[in-house]
């Protein structure tokens, strides 16, 4: 990293620190499911943006991460903190598992597997065996955690700066991952699989890797998501939330890490606007957004503000050059 | 043994359903190789084309036909319109241009016509069949529809130069255009056609799930397991594919593990057999040499 | 001469504390507004309820055009919540923290209000006469801040068992019901209903909102020997249901939930001749029910939607439930005269004596305190004849 | 004789890498003409650009016409037949439909007389006939090279455009096919440009050359001269 983009990133964490004292509670929460949504828009990046399997079904994994959270708090009394490690375990392994067989279907069928669990997964929930835990219908509703230590904010703030925190380490591991041998490997894979192969890569162990990987990151942002929105229900975790995230890894920017955090941006965000404007038909709206957004950048949010960047330098160079 | 033998009649019936919407899938990924998200809403969007003319007092076929040939129009217009400016992007961003023209079309239709269902005319007769209540004679009737779409399809393909031309073009762009197919044009049929066939689902599944904007919602998934489970490449498999679906589904629900989980197990069951044979149970494997 | 000024200033000295004491607000309302928050479901696969919070918005439009209420107009605020509960958390968030609304008010779905509940209760927001038929909202010692309105669902259940008990105690029963906390509802007030006699149930089969057809469901049904079938559907399925149980040649006692007893969006799609003989109840009069043709109430309705909301559909029932729910509302804030402070609003919303507004059916009323939130528990028992539903029996619940 | 194909200081690039640096070259109709030179000295690339499957710059007249503007299928309308590197074979296609595709774009297309052309290249080719109803994409290499010949010529180009028709086929294939070649250019009038690795071969076959280096044009004459330059026969032809 340069000095600037250090620099910058510091200005960034600052300006995400003070930004609960600045703005409404209710703000505050918005900003807190962006940061829980960038976490697995970052999880369906490493999958589908980084090592190239579609995944239609992501949502799956959100809601196994938030039912974790839920039932681990609502049912065994633990705190909080303590159900992220667990939701993550849990979705390591879901997904490691769902990605054995994946790796047996390519492009469509991988496709079609992942709708499929997108589909199904709430059913599953309702399913009357499993109601003990998952409250079936009804859902399970679960308390606010309050600031520990004392601390003089309130809690959507702490739960804002809780969740920061778990981003920045989530984002951190991810940077370290992604630009190093395994990133490499990921990448590799994605665009020429038989070379890879070739070349002593094992496939097949880098993409259930990546699925476990991509879940993890995913469950953690669901469990998140259930601690803030204090309720998981089947209803919260449709189709549509799965279609949601690919839509934010897409505008946000495939395979960039920054871009998972503008995808969480529009994502958020923009479904608001959309209703603003158009009671009658706010998704026409959305839409139109969406169609707007994918013909002015197509590479992304990410990709445009690389290549913005890319131009301003050489811009500052054509003018070094020329004085 | 009667009740499985109504289960697996009541399962044809939707599986036709099923059967025609994957039909369009597979002929819009035989041009474009893409799967389009936005099939259902489109076939949707159709069938209130055909229902406000119906309700204007067009006679049915006049009516029928005409909704075919807007259908085709329309979805030339959107691949001319709307795909052409990303052909370019990748594939991902296609995909989310899918999801926005769904929630686009899905979202004006309500609004246009309101949320409440419609009842959407049969051409066919009321009464039974072959002496079973099972099968309506619209659920028949719709099944012989989606059978001579599919023939019409296979003649078209097989036996047209523009078919040809169409699978080439879908085949291997590059080459395409070195015989002086024009792909670009190839695609939009590809987009109208897949719409007309759409048109013709919606207006045999309408009378049975009856005409509301979400009619297709649920139904695509079951037409993409369809398509796949058949092999996306197959016109015939597509078909046979929709009706297993169908028949699967139903047993399982009535006699297995219940309607809770039915959708999920059915499934589970095809994701397993993509698993052990990838490219479905009709679909070709091609060797090539190089 | 001065004298009569000075009187009057002395007067009016005297006068404004009084005045004063009795304009009491809190957020969300002033001298000149009221600030009414709402969820719906405005896009998705929920969207065809949308139409209540449009046909609200409408009424209070024509409230404004009419004065508004006590001299202040009424300012709606309704979000799309696309029927996600983390979405309906936010924008009541949304309504409370940054709009300042009085209320929130008809907030539309179980989960949706569930995800709200403890929020809505800890800021001691009314979350009033929302939009579903749970039990849970009739809960004032717990959650003093959230009211229901429609009879309930368990309760509904539990009057078609009292029927069948009553009319074919050898009745074999078959159940279709949408699987979520809607049709479970249900369920349970027709076993509770039931009562020890729950081995009258035959066969009990769910189906996913998400399933094309109901054809399976009902097969099954029909070969499990069920004489009698209650139907707990929404109306897409209901429809779907009384014309294959029908076409197969399928002729049970047909019990239909209230939701599902739209002649306009569920019996004239599956066709009026299938649908002879349903029986089911109803509070509220439907708009395409030959009875209520000259009926005042309903051209009233009629006339306020031609003018107020010309794009919605005359033949959905909800538009009948969003005016008369609307209603209600506006008579709760006309009792609450200048104090509109959001404990007010509830402790009127608690005190309706045998209220009642004619698009409801003859014998109808509204009955609340402070220890019952459920504002209407009573239906009444319909039986469709081809064209009319046929009221019989007397009026049910309380 | 009148040039057919005249080619003057065409640049190409994809994306932002350039390729052809300004190459100038005329072919003579009725000829056969051959590009030579290394990998990567831009060979594939000139061919792609006659027929704009490149972004290019500078002129291209075919027949006295400009056609550095138009589209490919609007090139091949004007019937220049492009075999391209690799073969281009439509895989899934039945060889025989691979063959009619290739007379797609003739103006006069009636079916007898598709009929007939077919019958005259299975004439020339006759395992393409015994393999008829096959998939192509089953066929060996030489089959599918002979495919890819074939489909341009039904056509019936004035030019042809041959990409590397040599390239992975047993010696005495490339022999066959390089004998119909010059058959087919005697009998049917077709002109040629031949790309080719194999120097060699190429010049047996061609009457004239060009020689190209890095993008730009270094040596032109004709088959004979520049077969006996020094310079070419060290790099190219290896003796």
């Amino acid at each position: 990293m340069s000095r600037r983009q250090i620099i910058l990133l510091a200005v960034l964490l600052l300006a995400a620190c003070a930004l609960p004292l600045l703005v409404s509670d209710y703000r505050v929460f918005q900003f807190n499911l962006v940061l829980v949504y960038a976490i697995a828009l970052m999880g369906l990046n490493v999958l589908t943006g980084y090592n190239g399997q579609i995944s239609l079904g992501h949502g799956a994994f959100y809601a196994i991460g938030a039912y974790c959270a839920a039932i681990l708090m609502d049912k065994a009394g633990l705190p909080y903190w303590a159900t992220l490690p667990v939701a993550a375990f849990v979705c390591l392994v879901a997904g490691f598992l769902f990605g054995l067989p994946a790796l047996r279907l390519e492009g469509l069928y991988l496709a079609l597997a992942t709708f499929a669990l997108g589909v199904s997964l709430p059913s599953l929930l309702k399913y009357h065996h499993l109601e003990k835990w998952t409250g079936g219908v009804q859902g399970i509703v679960i308390a606010k955690p309050d600031p520990p230590f004392g601390l003089p904010i309130n809690a959507d703030q702490w739960l804002y700066y809780f969740t920061l925190l778990v981003t920045v380490i989530m984002f951190v591991i991810a940077w370290n991952l992604l630009r190093g041998r395994v990133g490499r490997a990921l990448v590799a894979i994605r665009d020429n699989h038989v070379a890879t192969e070739a070349m002593g890569v094992n496939n097949a162990i880098y993409k259930s890797l990546a699925f476990g990987v991509s879940a993890m990151y995913t469950g953690v942002a669901g469990a998140l998501g259930a601690i803030a929105v204090q309720y998981v229900a089947p209803d919260s975790f449709g189709i549509f939330l799965s279609l949601t995230f690919l839509i934010g890894i897409v505008i946000g920017g495939l395979a960039s890490i920054p871009g998972a955090i503008y995808g969480a941006l529009f994502i958020q965000f923009v479904p608001n606007v959309a209703d603003e404007i158009s009671k009658a038909a706010p998704w026409a709206i959305f839409g139109i957004f969406l169609l707007g957004f994918v013909y002015l950048m197509p590479m992304g949010i990410a990709g445009a503000v690389r290549m913005a960047l890319a131009r301003l330098q050489r811009r500052a160079q054509n003018r070094q050059r020329s004085t | 043994m009667e009740a499985l033998l109504h289960q697996v009649l009541a399962g044809l019936a939707t599986g036709g359903i099923y059967a025609s919407l994957a039909l369009a899938l597979v002929m819009i990924y035989q041009a474009t190789h893409l799967v389009n998200f936005a099939q259902g809403e489109l076939a949707m969007f159709a069938t209130y084309f055909a229902w406000t003319l119906i309700n204007a007092g067009v006679p049915y076929w006049p009516a029928f036909f005409a909704t075919v040939a807007f259908a085709f129009v329309l979805g030339v217009v959107i691949e001319r319109v709307v795909i052409r400016p990303v052909e370019n992007a990748p594939v991902l961003a296609v995909v989310v241009v899918f999801i926005a023209l769904l929630v686009i079309l899905n979202s004006v239709t309500g609004w246009i016509y309101s949320y409440t269902i419609k009842t959407f005319p049969s051409p066919f007769p009321t009464g039974g069949v072959f002496g079973t209540k099972l099968l309506s004679p619209h659920e028949l009737g719709a099944i012989g529809v989606t059978l001579v779409v599919l023939v019409l399809l296979y003649l078209f393909f097989r036996f047209t130069p523009l078919g040809l031309a169409m699978r080439a073009a879908a085949q291997n762009p590059d080459s395409a255009r070195l015989v002086g197919i024009r792909v670009g044009w190839m695609l939009a049929l590809g987009w109208g056609l897949a719409a007309a066939i759409g048109a013709v689902a919606g207006m045999m599944v309408a009378p049975i799930v009856f005409l509301d904007p979400n009619m297709m919602g649920g139904i695509l998934l079951y037409a993409f397991a369809a398509a796949l489970v058949g092999g996306v490449d197959n016109p015939w498999g597509a078909v046979l594919g929709g009706f297993m679906v169908g028949v699967l589904e139903n047993v399982l629900g009535a006699f297995v593990i219940g309607n809770e989980l039915k959708l999920a197990v059915a499934l589970a069951l095809i994701i397993g057999v993509l698993v052990v044979k990838p490219s479905g149970f009709f679909g070709k494997v091609f060797v090539t040499r190089v | 001469m001065k004298l009569v000024p000075i009187a009057a200033l002395l007067a009016a000295a005297l006068a404004s504390p009084a005045a004063l004491a009795q304009k009491k607000y809190d957020p969300g309302a002033d001298d000149k507004e009221i600030r009414i928050g709402n969820t719906n479901p405005y896009s998705g696969p929920a969207s065809a309820y949308g139409t209540i919070g449009k046909a609200i918005g409408a009424y209070f439009k024509m409230v404004n055009d009419q004065g508004g209420i006590n001299g202040r107009k009424v300012v709606w605020v309704s979000y799309d919540d696309g029927y996600s509960p983390p979405k309906t958390v936010e924008m009541a968030r949304k309504l409370v923290e940054q709009d300042q609304v009085l209320i929130l008010f008809q907030t539309l779905g179980t989960p949706s209000n569930t995800a709200i509940h403890k929020y809505m209760n800890m800021k001691k927001v009314p979350q009033l006469h929302v939009a579903t038929g749970a039990t849970k909202w009739n809960d004032p010692k717990n959650f003093p801040w959230t009211m229901g309105w429609q009879p309930n669902y368990q309760t509904e259940g539990r009057i078609y068992a009292q029927h069948i008990l009553a009319t074919n105690p050898k009745a074999k029963i078959g159940i279709l019901y949408q699987n979520d906390d809607y049709g479970k509802d249900y369920l349970k007030g027709m076993r509770d209903g039931l009562g020890d006699k729950v081995g009258m149930i035959v066969k009990e089969v769910s189906y996913e909102v998400t399933d094309p057809t109901v054809d399976s469901q009902i097969v099954q049904l029909q070969a499990s020997g069920a004489d009698t079938f209650f139907n707990i559907t929404t109306p897409k399925f209901a429809a779907q249901a009384i014309r294959k149980a029908y076409d197969i040649g399928w002729k049970p006692t047909h019990y239909v939930n209230n939701v599902s007893a739209s002649i306009g969006s569920v019996l004239k799609p599956a066709g009026l001749e299938k649908a002879v003989g349903l029986i089911s109840t109803q509070y509220l009069k439907d708009p395409l029910d030959d009875q209520w043709k000259d009926d005042d109430s309903i051209k009233a309705w009629k006339a306020f939607m031609a003018k107020y909301y010309p794009d919605g559909n005359l033949a959905d029932a909800s538009n009948v439930y969003g005016y008369t729910v609307a209603q209600t509302l506006h008579q709760v804030l006309k009792q609450a005269g200048d104090n509109l402070t959001r404990a007010n609003v509830m402790k009127q919303a608690a005190a309706m004596k045998g209220w009642r507004t004619e698009t409801m059916l003859p014998g109808i009323r509204i009955n609340t305190d402070a220890g019952d939130f459920a504002p209407i528990e009573s239906v009444q028992l319909i039986r469709f004849d081809g064209k009319e539903w046929k009221r019989f029996g007397q009026i049910m619940g309380r | 004789m009148a040039a057919l194909l005249e080619v003057s200081n065409l640049h190409a690039a994809y994306g932002l890498t350039r390729v052809l640096h300004g190459i100038s070259f005329v072919m003579q109709e009725g000829s056969i003409t051959t590009l030579l030179g290394a990998n990567g000295a831009g060979k594939t690339t000139t061919l792609r650009a006659l027929c704009q499957m490149v972004k290019t710059e500078g002129e291209i007249r075919f027949c006295g016409a400009r056609i550095d503007r138009r589209a490919t299928e609007d090139i091949v309308r004007l019937r220049i037949a492009h075999v391209p590197d690799g073969r281009g074979t439509f895989v899934n296609l039945t060889t025989e439909e691979n063959l009619r595709l290739g007379a797609y774009a003739r103006k006069d297309k009636d079916r007898a007389g598709v009929d007939a052309d077919l019958e005259r290249i299975y004439d020339y080719f006759p395992r393409l006939k015994e393999r008829r109803a096959q998939q192509a994409g089953t066929l060996s290499g030489g089959e599918q090279q002979m495919l890819a010949v074939s489909r341009a010529l039904m056509l019936r180009p004035k030019l042809m455009l041959l990409d590397e028709p040599s390239f992975g086929l047993a010696p005495l294939i490339v022999k066959e096919l390089f004998g119909i070649l010059r058959t087919v250019n005697a009998k049917e009038k077709v002109s040629m440009l031949v790309v080719e690795q194999n120097a060699a071969m190429a010049l047996e076959l061609a009457d004239h050359a060009y020689l190209i280096e890095t993008g730009r044009v270094v040596l032109s004459g004709s088959a004979d001269a520049i077969r006996r330059d020094d310079n070419v026969r060290r790099s190219y032809l290896g003796y």
